[in-house]
Parts: C-alpha cells; structure tokens; sequence
C-alpha cells in the first residue's frame, strides 16, 4: 500500500483468464466490470489485492479478478477475509457476498466483522434470492413474494441490510446498483479509501430467478421518482430536483420543490458522519410504503474509527518494545527452571 | 519426640477442601517445592462444574492431586497415600481416593453441623466411617490454629481464614521435610503491595511446618529422595502450556508468524489466555465470534502465509468440520487443536475423554483424510504440537491435534529443549518462473507449494469446488475429481515417509501382549507395564503419537504379539480403525468415567486377559 | 394460552427441586426471582410454559424453573425456541441466554429470530463477560478492559445491543438491570404480553469475573445522575427530575432542570412506536462519552406486526380450505399413475 | 417403405443439448410415454454445474439419460442406443457413451462454425470423429424442419426455436412406436393459457413423429413390450420426491405435526421445494438462516412434540454434528436427511457420490452412536425413510438417513403403496401418574418416553450435559456417566430387533463372491448380478439398508461367502466399517467419479476377482 508501488493499470488488466459463467444478463457482470475498472483505478500492485468470497452466484467473483483470490465456503468469507487482513495488514482485501451468504447464514461474521472495524471491502451482491441454489427466497426477498421455498409467499420479514450494518456499528455504509456504473465504480473507489471496515450493498437484477427486483430503481420511466443519490453536504433533493427530503421532527418526508411552499434551502443536507440521520435513511424502505419515500443510493454513513488489525499491531509492537523481541529459549523454560543432575 | 524419617520411593498426595479453601494453589507450591528439590511429579487438579459451587457443598470441592518420588512418575497416582480434607464434602467425596493404612489430615473446623448439613452428612459424620478404619487420621482444627497463629495480625477474619491453606502446606512440607522458601519466595512476589498479606501467610506457612515439629502426634516423617531423572534442566509444564508454547516455537522456527483464532471452550482456553501473553512473538490472538470464525480466520491468515492455528474442544471441533474441509481442498497448513473433554454433547465439560478420535479421522462429508497426531502428557505435548506444525507447514495439509483434560491441566517436570536444537521446519514457498504458474503442481511428497499473496506474479484463486490438477482451476471432469481424492489421500498416506517407526516403549518386542495405546493413558500405561514386567509378565507397550497416518510398520508390530489390548478413555475407538485397517482382533479395555485410568487397572486387565 | 386455563400461582410455585448452582452474590438470582414472580402473575398454566436456553452461566435457569426447559447447546437457544414455537404456537416460549451466548456465537439466529418476529421473550443477560469459561471478554465488554483473553485490553469494539436489536427489526426492545427488581418484574410483563419477538436486555453482575460493571447505574451514589428511566408518554426526565432529555435537532443532550432555561415540556416524550426516537435512545451509549448521557431502561421500542408462525399457521390453514385437509393416498399417488397388469 | 420393427428388451435414450434446448422437460416426457404404456424404467439427468452456462459450450450442456424396457430395469443404462445430440457440445460431452452400433440423432444446426466454436471444436467437427464409425449417424437440421413446421405461426423466432425439443420427442416416439396423446395433454395443460405457443408445440410434435414416417432415410424401428412388473398402480417418482412423501405420510402415521427445518442446498433443495407444497398435511417448513438453525428449529419442534426433520448435503451436514450430538442427549425423534453429492468441501456440488457414510456413523464429538439408514433408489426412498420416521419416533432418537444426487434426481415407476397398508408407527408418550415422572426411565427397548409440553405433571428440563439415569439431572457422577454412556449405545444396537434381517437380494447365499452394497449402487449391482448368474457365476447380491446398527444376521452372511466385494461411490467407507466389525477382509471397488458406476464395471471386477 506504500505510495511508491502504485502501478499504471487498466481495468482489464484485472480480468483473469477464467471464462465467466454467469447467464447472460446477470446483474454480476456490470459490477465486475466496475469493480475492474476501480481498482485499476487505485493503483494497487495486483499482488496485494486478494479477493475473498463465499458460496453463490456472485461468489465466483474472485475466479474473474487477476488478483489473489479465493472462492471459500457458504458464509464465512467474511471471517476468512478478518484473519486474513490481520495477519496481513499490508494487503487490500474485498469480500464479495451475495444477500444469502452475507446475512443468511454469514450474518453473524458480517456483524461481527463491521463491529471489529476490520479494514475490508464487502460488497455485497443483492439480488434477494438465492441464485445458485436455484430460486429460493433470501433475508431480503420481500414479504409474500412467491419462490421455490415459499409458494405460498414469504412470511419471514426480511432484513434492511443498510439498518442492520448501522446496528452492528458499522464504520461505512453505501448503497449502489447494478445499472448506474458510475455511481457504482465511485463508491466502490470511497469503500477502498475509507480506512475501516466498509459495507457496500449492490442492487443486482438476477434475470433468471428474480428478474425486475429493482425496477423502480432502474427502469428509465420510474427510476427518478424513485431514487435518491445522496452525496455528503448536498441537500436531499430528487426526481430532477423537483421533489426534495425536508425533516417534520424527527419524521422525513417528501416534499414538491417545484410548489412555493419548499425549496431546496428547507431540504436535508446529507452528513454522513450523523448516525441519526443514517438511520432515517435507511428507514426508506419497504416498512413504510404509505410514506413513499424513494431509496437512497449513496454513501449513506461514514465514521473514522481504529480498525481492529492496527490496534492489533500496536499492541505486538508494544508488547516487543515492553518485552523485547520473543526470545524462543526465554519462553520455553519460563520463569522457573532447575537443574537436575 | 522420636523423629522416623521413613523412606518412600512414592508419594501421592491428595488435597481436597472447598473451591474457596485454596487448594489449586497449595497443590502448585506443594508441587513447585518437591521439583525444585528434584523428586518426578505429576499432578492432576480435579475442578468443581460450577465456577462457585455453593460452598460446603460436595460439587462445590476441588481437588488436587500430585504424586512425586525418586523414580519416574507417569501418572499422579492411582490411589492417596495423603488426603488433606478441609470439610465434611471433601473427605465424603475423596475419602474412597485414600489407601488402606494412608494418612488422612482433617481440618475439625470443617466437621461441624453446618458442614455436615451442607454435605449431605447429617446421618453420618464421614470421619467416622468404616472406611477410615484402615487409616491414620488426623484431626487437625486448621481454621483455629491458624486465626491462633494471626492474632496480632491487622487482617479481617475473613481474610485470615483464607490463609488456612499456607497452614496446611506448611504441615506437608514438615512431614516431607521440604524447605519453605520457594514458598515464602511465591507469597512475596504475588502480594509484594500487600506487607500485611505477606506477612500473614508466612506465619501461617511456619505455624503449619512448627506444628508438625512441635505437636506430639506427629510421627510419621518421609524421606523422598531426588529421582534419577536424565539430568539437565527442568521446568513445571502443563498440558496447554505446553502446546502453546510448541505453537510459537514451531511457528518461529518455520519462520512465520502465527495467526490464533479461537472461540473460548474448557478445556482448551487456556491455549488461548497463554497465547495472547506472548504478542512480543508477533502472536496474533483472535477471539472469534465463534469456532466457525476461529477455523476460517485461521484458513484466511493461512492462505495470507501466516499460520493459522484454532482450538478448541469436541462441541467446538463439530463446527469447525466443514471448514477443515475446505482446508483439505485448498491445501494449507493448518493446525486444529482438540483438547478433549466428555462427551457427547456439552458432556462432561470439566472432566477428561478421549472419545473424539473417531470425529478427528472420519468427522468430515466427503473423502476428506488429515493427518491425526496426539500428545501423551503434559511434558510431551510441546513435541507433538511441534510435530502437528512440522507435518502441517511441510505437506500443507490440515492436522488435527489431540490432546484432552486431564493432558491439558496436568503438570510434570519436563526437560525443555533448546530452541536451537528442534527441527527445521521448511515451508515450501512458490516462486515466479519462467514457466506458467501452477497451483496445484506438486513435488515429490506430492505437496503444492505455498504462494503468499503479495508475491508478483503468482496471483491466483482456489477454493472448496474440485480442482483440477495442476492449474488448480475448478473441474468437474470425472477422472480428474477420482485423481484428485486419491492424490489427497496419497499425499497423506505418504506422511508416513516422514515421520518415525513405531518404537515399543518398554517391554518386549514380540511375544504375549501388546498394550497398544495412545494420547493421555500413556502414563498409566506405562506404570502398569513397569510393574508387569518386574513380575515377569510377557508383556509390551507401544504408544501411538501418529494416528493418522500411521508408522508404517505398525502392522508388522501387531503380528508380533498374541494378543493385542487397546485400552481406551472411550467406548473402543482406535480399536475400530486398527481392526479396520490390520488383520488383527484386538482386546478393548474402555473406561468412560471422566477419570484417567489407573496403572492398576491396566495391570488386572492384562492379567485377565493372560494366558 | 385461553382464559379458562388461567391459574393462580405464586412465584414459589415456579421453583423447581435442583439447588441452585450460582456464586453467592450472582446477579442471575434476583433476575431467576423476578421471572418466577412475573411468570406465576401471568397466570399462565406452568405446563403451557418453556423456558430454553444456550450455555453460559445464566443458561443454567431453566434448570431451576418448574416448567417444562431446555439447557441447550451455546449459542442455539433462539433458534431451537424458533422451531419449538413454530411447531407450537400455542405454548409460552421464553429464551436465557446471555452476552455470549446470544451475541457471540448466536448473534445470527438472535438476528433472524427477531427480523421474523416470533412470538418469543428473549432475556439476555448482560454481565459483559464469559462468566462460565471463567473469564474471556465477550462482545459486550468495553474496549480496554482486561481479561483472560485480552491480557493488553479488549481491542474488539463491543456491540451495542439494543442498536443491533433495533437494525435486525425487533418489534420489541427493553433494557433493565438485576438491582431494580419491579423494574424487572415489570419489563418481564410487558414483554410477555407483547405479541411478537421481545428482545430484554438485563445487566446482571458478575461479581466473580467482572464486578461493578454496571456499578455506574446501580450504585446508591451514582445511579440517580447515570440513569434514565422511559416510559410511554412520560417527558424524559432525570437525576430526580432535574435533568431531562431535549433534542437539539437530532441530538439529544442533557439539561438542567431546575435552572430557568429549560422544563419538564422540553423534554422529550417518550414513544415506544416512534423507530428513531428508540435508535436516538439506544445511542445514549459509552460511543458517546463526551455527550454525558444517562443509560436508559424501559421499554425503548415497541411495535405491532405480524408473527412468523401466526402467518405459517394462516398459511397451514388456507392450504387446507383450498385443497381441503390432507389425502395421504391422494399425495403417495401423485397426480399421474398408471395401472400395469 | 419397408417398416422393419426390431423388436428390443431394453433401449436406453440420452437426450443431450444446450441447457436452454428443453433436454429435461423432453427426457421427462419420454419417460412418461413409456411408463404410461408399461415399460419399466429408470431415468438420470446430469444438470450442468452453473445455472446458465455460457451457450453452446461444453459446460453448458445438460443430459438426460433414460433406460426403458420390457423387464426389470434398476439403472439407467450404463451407454445409450441412441444419443440425441443437439449442438457440438453435446456430442462432444456424451460421445463416448454411445454403444458400438448406436443410432446418434444430430442436429446439424448445432454444429455450424459458431457452435464448433462454442465448444473448442474448430479443429475437428465431432461429427467427423472416428469414434462414430461404427455408428449410425442421422443428420437432421431439426432447427430447419422445426421453423418449417411453423411457417404459419404466429409466434416469434424465438418462441419458435424453443419448440425443437418436440421435434425430436415426436421423433423418437415414432421411432419406438409410441403415442403422442400423453405429451399432447401435458402441452396443453402446461400452456392453457397461450393457444398459439400449444398448437407450435403439438405442431412440431407431430412433425417430427411425420417426419420419421416420411423419411426414407430412417428404417430402423424399435418394439419395446410392456415389462412384467408386479401388476398393481404405478406413479412415476423422483428419489427427493420419495422422501419428501415418505416424510409427510409416516408422520401422519405416527399422528404427528412435521417440521421441516432446512437450508437450501443441492441436491437436497427440492424436498424442501416439495414439502413446502404440501402445508395442508400441517407441514411447517421452516427456511432457517443456515444448517445449524435448520437442525436446531427441528429439535425445538420435536421437543414440542412435532416431528422434526431435517435435510441437507455434506457441507451442511458438517454444521449440524454439533446439533445432532444434542438431539442424542435428549433423546427425541429428529430425522437428518443427507442427500449426498460430491465432496470435500463445496467438491461437485451438481454430482453424485456416496462419501458421506463415515461422517455419518462416526462424525461427532464423543460417543454419540445414532442409527443410519440408506434409500437405494428413487422408488424405495418412500420406504427408507418411512423406515427411519418410524425408528426416530419408536426409539427416541435423531436418524441420519443418507441418499444421495443419484437417487435424489433420478426417476423410476413406483408401485405405490396404499395408505392403510403402512406399518403403524407409534411413539411412545409419557403420561402423569401417581409416581413422580422420571424423564429418563426406559422400556424394554432402552427407550425413554416422550413428554410433551402443555402435559400437565409432567414438567421438566432436559439438556445436553450428561445426565443421570432415570431422573435425568444433570449429573457428574463417573460411574453414571460410563453407564449413560452404555445405555445409549445399547439402545441403538438394540434397534437391530426391531428391523428385519439381511436377506440376499439375487443369487445364491453362500459361495464363492458376495457383493455388499449399500445406497445407489444398488441398480448397477442389481443388473450386473443378473448377468452374471445368467453366466453361471457363483455370486450373491446382499444390499444393506440398514447401516447402522446393521442386521443381526450380517456377520454369518458374511462367512457364508469366500470373497465379499465392496463397490462404493467412494474411496472405501462401508468396507472400513465391516472389517472393522466382522473379521472378514473384503474387496473394495471404488469408482469416484461423481457418477454412477455401470453394472458392466461391477460384472468385470466379479470375473477379475472369481478364482
Ligand atoms: C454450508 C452450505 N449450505 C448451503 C449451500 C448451498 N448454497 C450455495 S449458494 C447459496 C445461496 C446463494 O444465495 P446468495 O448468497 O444470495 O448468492 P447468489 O447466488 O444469489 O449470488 C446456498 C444456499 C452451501 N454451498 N453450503
Ligand atoms: C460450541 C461451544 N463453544 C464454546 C463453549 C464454551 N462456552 C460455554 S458458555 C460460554 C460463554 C459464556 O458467556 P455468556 O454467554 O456471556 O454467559 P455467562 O456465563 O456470562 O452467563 C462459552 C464460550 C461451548 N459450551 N460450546
Ligand atoms: S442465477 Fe441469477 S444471479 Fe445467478 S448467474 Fe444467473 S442471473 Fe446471475
Ligand atoms: S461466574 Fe459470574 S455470572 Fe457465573 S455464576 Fe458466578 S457470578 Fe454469576
Ligand atoms: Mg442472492
Ligand atoms: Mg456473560
């Protein structure tokens, strides 16, 4: 990570020589694209970049990425990639994780990583459903959505990913979609910076089992009604700045900037460095339809706080300077020999 | 006073008193004092379940036994030449534990109504059970003599009814004729911002050693000469000390730092507090969110080039199965260890087993082979943990480590090693060539080589899907996947190239009866074919360290013998696979008590079985 | 769970015959008090009561509860309690478990069984340690602290419970603590009669590994300036009423009340249906030192919706009104046969 | 024309294509067609690895493979008569499973430059390759014909070209000489909705059944007769299919709730799919948020007294050991069902094997024996795991019930049974009496009573630390523990009474080779065992359902023999176990491959190892 090795990539550079086997149309492929283009971007030596990943579609992410990569088990890419990145402070590690492997049966690593503040990358890919396995619902398939596993319609609540992070005190928070490959490649490009664990949902269409999930965030004719790009210190407004965000108490609500009665001046001015407000943002979601509030896509939290591998490495350099660098003979006879003659 | 010094060639003292009566300590100082004098020890702490048991009670007692004397010790004893019980619930739940014609020291204090009650005794006060008839009791009032001892002394009564332990231990240390001062040493250093304390325990420790001297009663003194140890320079080890400390001996001398993720268990913590003392080695202790994050935090530290070591104890060894899986298809060192306790389930939590061989060698879906080493006591398990790194970093493979309870809390002298003289550990690391690079090539031990990111132009992914060979891309070829689980197998198979023959430990070659054990029966074991031997028994003892595979000319071992007999903490488990894999009807000899064998236990059985 | 059943009980009722194996002075014994007193004033029918636990020390309680129990497996308790009143709908289920049981290794089931909402009452209690394995930090425990495992100090920043609890969707959250018994008792009753997953945070003192942990809200001297008591519709008000709560846009601080400045009605009200007043709550946490804010106990959060196996029992009962009850030949048939001579 | 109709015993079928060209809805109605008319059969689809593999390329192409014919038939043929090919791929994937004298059906449109392409073939079209010189080769651009058919469609290019499936369907049931009525009813109903996309489909349907009428090209026709299966009802079934029915009926039987708690994975998925289906039997399905909430929700609901089942596939096997070693402890019924597929690790997640035997005799901490049953084929899953509800229920303990991809996707005719003819299940129920309840006294069989929540008296708390006998408080006592200990593996072997004794399956019972097999081997063996007794080989046929505890008479079969061969899916699991248990040494024949062995390779390694 030292300046001096920063090398001159192109996105390709990145590509690997495996062939992509995801259907034709798949969401994936749009964010492989960015996430090449991004981390080319950063300059990173290819050798200190290791992608981590668990089980599903989205998990085969590493196999196309011309870094150091490995495609692990179902759910504990996120615990791999902790012991990894603290023994090896020194390496760039993503976690790539679909909604299944990430808040299925990996949400406990997921929280306990965010908690730890362990320097990584996750993006993770929702597509609310499980993909691989063929089309059963997810923790984040909408209530009564009719799956393999469910015909009769979900009845499990699903999980607002975005909630859930803040809850596990996560340092960085962002939201983006397959469709909007700028505004992905950026925040994919803050994630990297931001020192500290950082939790990024993806918005992916899985045309084969789930296709159309986010339409209203994406289709030309509803997306902007729908969808709110946020960006720190610029006020909250959407829908071509015809509609904006304005606070009532504590409840948000939208308002019509194109009326007399608000202007932009009246709207939220997004601080992600304020969790309350992180909160309120995350709560634009499927919860409150009546309040008809769009989704928010951006970086909705961002907070600087010591990763978990650093404090680590500081106690191992204190405990050396308090003790001396470990002397093998010391250790193995302890404080309290004798001689036996 | 007529002063006998009767000579003994063995001790074995057993202190058994409340868990708030001190008794750990005072079996540690007893033990401190009788290796720095030189005698062999072994000791065996026996923990109540609970953190606090309700006091008085009989599952609120600890014990602590330790048997020293001036020939090698291997066990801490079958059976108490000395009980020290502090109350009623000690001496009913230790009483059995005492020889016939021993010496039981009572603290009367510990006998009153209340302490009948809360031990269940109100119908019969246990010291004056049948069972004491063949016994030398002495009633001592320890709680008395001791405030006696402290009358000018500024502490609370509560706090000088906590050195009533020094009171005891001053007591042994006359009847062994032992020197205080290793003692005193200890009591100044623990409370050396306390003068008071200090000065308290002490006088405590003299009053005990003076009352021996001085009370009229005592007769009975012993003489336990230094043993015949090798000579050289020992230190006290515990099981789990010994492993960590083998872990970071190991890592260092392979010259990688380790990685440490662990999710606490009993047994097994204790692995994990040791490690986390020693950061000035670049130990990097992880407590995980659990053993699933302990295994895969490892396999990711290890695929980063450190090595990744997890504990933990069967519960926690059940969750870590699919991971280790994993393991086996990325080909990575890794090193699982097992510190056994009673199963199944949550069990037995504090008690010793060695019921989970069967899980470290088959647990896993798939044709998932590790290899499988034990350790056989305290002062031993430094070298096999060192061995399960050796064989993990230099066949990159997963090992599984087998340790258990009563290993793991144990103590003996061991005469430690210099770090100078320990194998070489090689990791076999990738380098850019010319050539493409090949994951998944192999050498002549058909190991891979380990190539650690941050190394240009070895990029590379790998993964849990079947890999094909050489290019370690994913295949789903047939051949290649029946290929690949035999050269996984194959690979393990071929340990064997590198690790010992299967050495007889005492006894004959060939011939009667073959004791084939391992992990912690060996003392036992080993006791049992000493005394089996002088009576002239045709009789042989080879303990397993390798389970997995093992030494190749195991087999030709068993044909020597008549009869070969198993003795296991389990309900026959290495007897499955020695049957399995050898023409051979073995004799099992299962005890699932919790409890280690005796020596005598082992000698009855191959009495029994003689013929 | 009908009227008919209903009993009269007294909390002794509810003590079984095994001793209790707890240090003196646990704070697992005035908690074991509470539940016996708040269980037998339910009335409940103590045959239609279960009590399942993890492992840890306080997962020892359904030992010394006379209902029917499981002492279960570390970590597990949620999920065996899901599956139980799924399949049982009818019975009370009541969850012991404690900071590393639940937030540790079971942190996901505790996740998931709150976002499905199931008709549960989850006691945690909350000593900040690993009391049974003698001693290790736990998520819970302040950074810093020393222990067994962390012989430098913690290095883990700790979770906040009730966040996570409130980003998972719980549709209930209360904190209280071991030295107010009503408090307990009443918390107790309130998340009993709460429909749905009701998550309870209970500091309890480990006097053996982690004395005074909580001594800031339970000791005589400090506890009146440290502590924040909520109630539904009652201004936030503390330190004997002379300190409140107001909000400064988003931010909560702390006034004094009985300077000119501010009164009891610039407190803020407390609504347990209002999500970001729980979040803004559940920030009154060590995150925030600088702001000096009281810990709160009460119900913070409170909310209606429907419960997992309410809806599969809907679902059961729908499947049998449309396809009519189960045709065991009709299904081992299957819809196409033929006859072979 | 001259219509030559040959008549044939058997004819095995592999449809191959693109995964896109309908392989599996036509194999399926194939299958259909032919058991409507009597045939016996027997089906294997082999799914590509990804979910949509790239088009036209090796990996993306999907087969079904079929076997039909006028007598008994237990695989679905070890190499296909007729090999439909749609694209190069496919031919180039399935080529070498072509019978010498074979009729291979090619698509010419599949095999232009962009299809050779797609599959690496630029350098020598399959079509051209010396492998099909001794077959006969029917080149047919179905694509053409079928865009022909449908000239006046109103549908588009697409939606046509998806209907050349039924080109070749119509085809071949002309070339077997079989009605189009079945898949007609099944085109309609499937698209009631959409009268052009029915009148496309029945359209080329036709066609192609037209077109080998009309073609002068084609003059081999096939007579397969109806096969002397038992006379009764037949229902064509899937082996997930079986269990998913055999789940719900022997809990109705038992009068019990089902829970259902599980995960997805594959090749277990589609038992939650079909139970899932079936809520009106009061099935609650429960997708838990990984496999230790799926196995754990299941004990939750047994304890309510649900019947609580599980599923799921090697990996997700190993996270519920820890689980399955509670449900031991406590007692309760809990049904773990392991669809097996290719390991270790994530392995070959779409591909058979049988790799999972050891994890699950032997995969956990402590001794914790739980008993294992295997499904053989998709028509006696039914029953295998009706066999193991009513062990779980009627002995109080958690069952692994192993089947594996083979079965699980497979097809086979299935006389079904009726309702009232199953065995009664009957769980035992404890009841409040005037004695104090004691929640772990045992019956005769070892087996303690079930005490359901919401019993008035009958309160109590169970858990996973050992427990005491009779009352089942926890308990520490070491005697009791060895004693637990016992009972609990007592009680499993004891179940050997209560199931029926190894019968040999085909050929004689004493002699020169046994096989012993178990799980999906069994129809390779079955057909392999046929042929070679109708050559005179001294051979007999044993297959074990029960694999542990096995039958009581296993031993005596054993010695009965002079050679046992072990074929497995595997690198030797069940072999370890038997020669473990039996003093026998036994051949292993491993095939590990992720498919299915042939009889073929079963009768060559009988005539290798005959002497
Ligand atoms: C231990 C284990 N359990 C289950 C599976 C099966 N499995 C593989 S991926 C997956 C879920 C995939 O969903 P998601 O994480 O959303 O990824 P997507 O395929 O949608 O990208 C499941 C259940 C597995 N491989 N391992
Ligand atoms: C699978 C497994 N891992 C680890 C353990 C060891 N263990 C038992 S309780 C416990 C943590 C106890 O802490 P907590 O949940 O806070 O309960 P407390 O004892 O403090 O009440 C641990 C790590 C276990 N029993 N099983
Ligand atoms: S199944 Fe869905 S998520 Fe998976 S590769 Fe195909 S389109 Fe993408
Ligand atoms: S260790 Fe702590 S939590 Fe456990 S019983 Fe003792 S005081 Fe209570
Ligand atoms: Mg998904
Ligand atoms: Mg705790």
């Amino acid at each position: 990570m030292s300046e001096v090795k920063e090398k001159k990539y192109k996105a390709k550079d990145f590509a690997s020589d495996q062939e992509i086997r995801w259907c034709p149309g798949c969401g994936d492929y749009a964010i492989l694209k960015q996430v090449q283009s991004a981390v080319a971007q950063t300059g990173k030596p290819k050798e200190e970049i290791v992608f981590i990943s668990g089980i599903g579609c989205s998990s085969r992410f590493p196999y196309y990425m011309d870094t150091y990569g490995m495609h692990s088990i179902h759910g504990r890419a996120t615990a791999i990639a902790s012991g990894l990145k603290t023994a090896r402070p020194d390496l760039s590690v993503w976690i790539i994780t679909g909604d299944g492997d990430s808040l299925s049966i990996g949400g406990n690593h997921l929280i306990h990583l965010l908690r730890r503040n362990i320097d990584t990358n996750i993006l993770l890919f929702n597509n609310e459903i499980y993909g691989l396995t063929k089309g059963q619902y997810s923790p984040t398939t909408p209530e009564g959505s009719h799956t393999k596993s469910s015909p009769m319609g979900v009845i499990d609540h699903p999980f607002n990913p975005i909630s859930l992070a803040l809850g596990a005190d996560a340092g960085f928070i962002a939201r983006t979609v397959d469709r909007e490959p700028r505004h992905m490649k950026d925040i994919f490009l803050q994630a990297d910076e931001h020192k500290g664990a950082s939790f990024v949902e993806i918005y992916q269409n899985c045309p084969v089992f789930n296709d159309g999930a986010f339409n209203a965030y994406t289709d030309r004719g509803l997306k902007d009604e729908n969808t709110l790009f946020i960006e720190a210190g610029k006020p909250m407004t959407f829908h071509k700045d015809k509609k904006g965000i304005v606070l009532d108490g504590l409840k948000p609500k939208v308002v019509d900037l194109t009326s007399d009665e608000y202007s932009v001046d009246d709207c939220l001015v997004h601080d992600p460095s304020d969790r309350t407000v992180a909160y309120i943002l995350s709560q634009f979601f499927d919860n409150d339809k009546s309040a008809d509030l769009p989704r928010v896509f951006g970086v909705i939290y961002s907070e600087n706080r010591p990763t978990y591998e650093d404090q680590l490495s500081n106690q191992v350099e204190l405990a050396i300077e308090e003790k001396g660098e470990g002397d093998l003979d010391a250790l193995i006879a302890g404080p309290n020999t004798w001689y036996h003659q | 006073m007529a002063e006998v010094k009767e000579k003994r060639e063995q001790i074995t003292v057993l202190f058994a008193g409340d868990s708030g009566d001190g008794m750990q300590l005072t079996g540690n100082q007893f033990t401190s004092t009788h290796a720095l004098f030189g005698n062999d020890i072994s000791t065996f702490p026996n923990f109540p379940a609970e953190i606090r048991a309700p006091q008085g009670t009989v599952n609120g007692v600890s014990g602590f036994q330790v048997k020293f004397g001036s020939s090698r010790i291997f066990t801490p004893g079958d059976a108490a030449d000395v009980l020290v019980a502090m109350n009623a619930a000690a001496l009913k739940a230790n009483m059995h534990k005492l020889k016939k014609g021993g010496i039981l020291i009572a603290n009367t204090a510990g006998f009153d109504s209340k302490n009948l009650k809360l031990a269940n005794c109100e119908d019969e006060n246990p010291l004056e059970s049948e069972r004491l008839e063949d016994v030398m009791v002495y009633d001592v009032d320890i709680t008395e003599l001791t405030m006696a001892a402290l009358e000018d002394s500024p502490l609370t009564k509560k706090e000088k009814l906590r050195t009533k332990n020094m009171f005891v231990l001053g007591f042994l240390f006359w009847m062994f004729n032992r020197s205080l001062e290793s003692t005193e040493n200890y009591i100044k250093e623990k409370f050396s911002k306390l003068p008071d304390v200090i000065d308290a325990n002490v006088s405590v420790l003299k009053a005990g050693y003076n009352f021996g001297e001085t009370s009229e009663a005592f007769t009975s003194r012993y003489q336990v000469e230094p043993a015949s140890l090798e000579p050289g320079t020992y230190r006290s080890v515990m099981g789990n000390q010994g492993v960590a400390i083998g872990l970071i001996a190991a890592a260092k001398k392979a010259g990688l730092e380790m990685f440490y993720g662990s999710y606490p268990i009993t047994p097994a913590s204790d692995i994990l507090h040791e490690l986390a003392k020693h950061k000035n080695f670049s130990v990097r202790t992880f407590q995980a969110e659990d053993e699933i994050a302990a295994v895969t935090s490892a396999i990711g530290a290890s695929f980063g080039g450190a090595l990744g070591v997890t504990a933990s104890s069967g519960p926690g060894i059940a969750l870590k199965t699919e991971a280790i899986g994993l393991a086996i298809m990325l080909e990575l060192p890794l090193v699982v260890v097992n510190v056994q306790r009673g199963g199944p389930s949550t069990g037995l939590p504090t008690k010793t087993e060695q019921a989970d061989l069967l899980q470290a060698v088959y647990g896993r879906n798939g044709e998932a082979p590790i290899p499988v080493v034990a350790a056989r006591s305290p002062e031993e398990a430094f070298e096999a943990t060192y061995e399960a790194v050796r064989i993990s970093v230099e066949h990159m493979t997963p090992v599984m480590l087998l340790s258990d309870g009563y290993i793991a809390n144990g103590a003996s002298p061991w005469k430690f090693p210099e770090a100078s003289s320990l194998k070489p550990i090689k990791p076999l690391y990738a380098e850019k060539t010319e050539e493409e690079y090949m994951p998944y090539a192999r050498d002549e031990k058909l190991v891979r080589k380990w190539a650690i990111p941050g190394t240009e132009g070895l990029e590379h992914r790998i993964g849990g899907l079947e890999k094909e060979e050489l290019t370690g891309n994913v295949s789903y070829d047939p051949d290649n996947h029946e290929k690949m689980v035999k050269l996984r197998a194959e690979k393990i198979d071929k340990i064997a190239d590198y690790i010992p023959e299967q050495e007889i430990d005492n006894g004959s070659d060939s011939g009667k009866v073959l004791i084939l054990s391992w992990g912690s029966t060996y003392g036992a074991v080993k006791t049992a074919v000493e005394d089996l031997l002088k009576d002239d028994y045709d009789v042989g003892h080879a303990h397993l360290r390798y389970l997995n595979p093992m030494p190749r000319n195991l087999g030709e071992v068993l044909t020597k013998f008549d009869k070969v007999l198993v003795p296991e903490m389990n309900d026959g488990q290495l007897i499955h696979i020695i049957q399995s894999k050898y023409n051979k009807r073995c004799i099992p000899l299962n005890k699932i008590k919790g409890i280690p064998f005796t020596s005598a236990e082992i000698v009855e059985s191959v009495k029994e079985n003689y013929a």
